[in-house]
């Protein structure tokens, strides 16, 4: 257990996390941030695919119906608690909805990572699950929104307009795109690229995650103006979610690792795909809420502490 | 040498696509664009995460110029994090611009 | 629409984090930066070995304006690679600046 | 203080180099630098193929400002992507300029 | 040959395409598009140089001649074409000789996987090829519009000056520059740099061809201004410089293999040095001619159709 | 002993020096160049930590006094030849102290793969002495700067503000955080990571030195400025600090090879750290100066013909 937390990627984290407490000047240029997020989503998508490409139809195809249930449920009642019990307005309810709806790439790779280091096996298509999950709950929450709130003036985009933007949006277009790639190359292409896509990938998730922390680590000092309300839902939500993912993961006939991850992609909150959309279609909505339980919260609870529980829930599930 | 306006506006980074394409139909005959990091009412926005800005300035007639804020105002100010502002400035060949 | 003063500083990038600290805190309510080469009288820079600069630009009160000249004057001016300088600039809500 | 002229040329990025040194040799004391992308009569410039702009900013007195400008004109108006303005801003230290 | 189609770097392409013409917001930072090119450029080199190292001197000579021979005729005939058949005005005719004078490193190392997915030997040298054929055409090009275009006006810069700026230009100048590096290392100096340089070679090619087809997608828009007339060189100049690039090679002792690549190298356009050259020295030629055939016409036909075609014929006369 | 100098790395940092003469217009992207030292402190970092895990702590506690030792001595003296026979100014003289004060994570870089290509053994640990040599002298020498000169004017940061500032700093922070991380991953944790932070080591530094020598190149306009006194200071100083450290580095029980390496430590001089740290800490010294001698004079004779040397000279004193 120890050792997946005691890993380069977890302890990277915790770097970013210090380094911006101690107010460091350590930065990363844009660029480079821009061009980790490309790699990351290029190579999961093309791993997924590839893994997609061995693995027959109907192995896949009640896995897929869970993943698809599990982010439109989530965010439906993830608005509703937010709008009664945290007394959130309309746009901030839905963002938080999108944002707990959808799914985290990085999160997903870290319970990759924590698998195959205590060497327990999983289904190989789970990143395509990742890519299914990725745009529908930010949908929904986007239209719950524009259902709920009757003032909203005219100019809006149209959630018609804003569902082409997310599919063509850069994260879905790559996840997508480089599943189906790796799905058609086979193993002869694959065995091409994976000398840049596959073996320094924890190398290049450990360079993320380490700005990921210097980003949550800023965003701890906005941890009050959300209350505790707001690190309870943090808290309390992933659980829930990958509890129930693991379950619907052992309903649609996974594994142990296929389901647990599963509900890792259940329990985890977007901070790529999400945050973006929130800013074009619910520009009220105010990123110090998303932003801080999404990143400073839901992320480093589901590094630390939430894959390793999750795995014991699995196992407790499974037998 | 006649003096025209130069329009700056400065607003989150994912409205450069649609505002370029406005005022462009709203009659200015180009515009230059540049990231850029800030910080205002709505907060810091000096990263990916939290957003940047991007900062547009396009050389108009004194005309094109009201009309442009005033369609930005109507579209977009009340809910997007931006600013806009003007001042003359002295151009070489008024044909490139008006 | 209201005039308000456009004031643009020049300096050396590690600056960056307490200039922009200092004129908030002086009055500005916000500011726009971006990174810039240049060369002066202190010289070339256009690298990260030598340095490069930060563009600082903030929206100001011609009051306020003056204070944080005066004030960079005092602390900067002298010891640092740097310049400043401002021009009127017409605004829409004076509310975001003042 | 005294008021002196802020010329901006936006250019195609590879004339930076030749632009820089001939301001310099008009008499300019220095100038800064930031890439930018931009739209105009010659069409889009915002990649790497299409190629993108410089934008350079210099403070200069306004008879350097004319000369400037009068050389640019006869060098590259006709020729390049290119465009060039100026107005008048306040700045503290004239030393440093002129 | 499907296999060949089907490799991650032609689908990069394609996806790119796609992307942009969903009007994706996909879009590569410019530092990324330039670090990519810089790593594409000395690896090319390298291997190239430590390739040359291993040949003899007479094996090299005679392609040599040849490559040089094609990279000054090309332009000569291609820009009185374009003048007379083409009615383009000089400088337009200048740039597009310039352009399929010159050659496209991207298409060349397209070949070379093409190649090696098949099986197929060429000379390791090859590369050098490459380096030797950028820059000729280009200055050739520019000659023939400063001698054909009297009106020209003072203040231009001399064909010397040119020559100087195009030597020490950083495409030519990291290819010259690593070819010789890569001569001189030998065995143990490539083995130190080849998990950067080498491994993930194919990978990094992958992540340009992406970029590649956003801006070819975003060109094909301007294809209607061209006019059938542009698709029609861009697809015929080509063909019959890749007939010629082989014939030339077979001539000069080249391998099948080695001729198939040299015909691709003639038949390729440049679209990293030339448009950056002709930008600054013709500036009067119309980008919407010179980039749109090149990387929206030539490109896409030499990878997804010439490359195969050309190796047919290269079989062809090899027998 | 060619081969060294006739490695990759060597060859890149010369073809730099080559380019920025012939006014090439090859330039990094400011976010490579970011991107590049970022890799670099944590691939130092991690691999330090890793094979210091694996050391015996009396192994270390020696050599690691030696090192503090060394980079609180070089600065003193340092500062006051540069005052009495170099007549330079006080900021000047601190700034010169703080640049060979402190140490270069690019020379260490060569060294170690120095000693590889020849075989020769040293301490795994080594890199942890680069993490604790990098900031004392700058320290000291600030404070030296800070206690001669009473002109100083009110509003000048303090030496314990700098001391926060530098521990915080990206080099430092990266390279003691990645220290620390590399100790507590172990083998496993090492292993996840380093195909992206050991393997493709050499490729990247080539790069980085091929920058370095853009930089360097334009810098040696500035050497008549310095004149022949900052070139003999620039060979000088690392000959003496690198036969003192090789002396101190036997004296604390390291072996040949490892003692060459802390030899060539003593005798570099910072081009990250240091040039960062005095233009905010003493924006008065003159960077024609520092950076001339540091990157232009010192780094190139380290790296051609000082290495070399210095391992000549750590032989005749091991035998
Ligand atoms: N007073 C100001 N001066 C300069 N730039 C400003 C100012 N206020 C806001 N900005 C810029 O406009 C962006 C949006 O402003 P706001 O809507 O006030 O958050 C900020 O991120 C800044 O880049
Ligand atoms: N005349 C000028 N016009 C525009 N920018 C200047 C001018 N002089 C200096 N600068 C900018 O201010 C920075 C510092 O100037 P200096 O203190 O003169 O070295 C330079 O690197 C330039 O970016
Ligand atoms: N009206 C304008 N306002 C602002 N920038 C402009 C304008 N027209 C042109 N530019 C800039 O100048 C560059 C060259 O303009 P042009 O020569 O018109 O293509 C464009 O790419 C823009 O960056
Ligand atoms: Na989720
Ligand atoms: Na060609
Ligand atoms: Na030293």
């Amino acid at each position: 257990m120890l050792t997946s937390i005691l890993s380069p990627m977890v302890l990277a984290f915790l770097l970013g996390i210090v380094a911006s407490r101690l107010k460091s000047d350590l930065k990363y240029p844009d660029s480079l941030y821009q061009s980790l997020t490309l790699y990351l989503l290029i190579a999961i998508g093309l791993k997924g695919g590839y893994k997609l490409s061995l693995a027959a139809f109907d192995e896949v195809i009640w896995p897929a119906i869970a993943a698809i249930l599990l982010c439109c449920l989530i965010p439906l009642w993830t608005y509703g608690v937010m709008r009664k019990a945290g007394r959130f307005s309309i746009p901030n309810a839905a963002a938080l909805a999108a944002h707990y709806g959808s799914v985290s790439a990085v999160t997903f790779s870290a319970a990759l990572a924590f698998h195959e280091s205590l060497g327990i096996s999983f289904e190989g298509f789970m990143p395509s699950m990742l890519a299914m999950m990725e745009i529908p709950a930010i949908l929904i929450a986007i239209s719950l929104a524009r259902m709920n709130d009757t003032s909203s003036s005219t100019g809006q985009a149209s959630v018609k307009e804003i569902a082409r933007e997310l599919l063509a949006g850069k994260s879905s277009l790559l996840l997508i795109g480089f599943v189906l790639i790796g799905l058609v190359v086979g193993k002869t292409g694959w065995e091409q690229v994976s000398p840049l896509f596959d073996m320094p990938f924890k190398g290049v998730l450990t360079l993320f995650l380490l700005e990921a922390g210097l980003v949550a680590g800023r965003k701890l000092s906005d941890l009050r103006k959300g209350g505790l309300l707001l690190i309870g839902f943090g808290i309390m939500f992933p659980i829930l979610h990958a509890a129930l993912g693991i379950w619907f993961g052992k309903m649609a006939g996974l594994s142990l690792g296929g389901a647990t991850i599963l509900g890792v992609l259940a329990g985890s909150a977007s901070y790529i795909a999400a945050p973006a959309a929130c800013r074009v279609a619910l520009p009220e909505a105010n990123p110090s809420y998303y932003l801080t339980a999404a990143l400073a919260i839901t992320f480093p609870f589901n590094i630390l502490i939430g894959i390793p529980l999750y795995h014991e829930f699995a196992v407790y599930l499974f037998n | 040498m006649t003096t025209l306006m130069l329009l700056t506006i400065i607003a989150e980074e994912n409205l450069a696509g649609p505002i370029e394409e406005e005022i462009v139909r709203l009659g200015a005959k180009g515009y230059t664009s540049s990231s850029v990091s800030g910080k205002g009412v709505s907060g810091i926005r000096d990263n990916q995460w939290d957003g940047e800005n991007i900062k547009i300035e396009t050389i108009v007639s004194e005309s094109i110029c009201k009309e442009i804020l005033s369609h930005l105002q109507k579209k977009y100010f009340e809910r997007y994090p931006m600013i806009a502002f003007y001042h003359p400035v002295t151009v070489i060949r008024t044909t490139q611009f008006t």
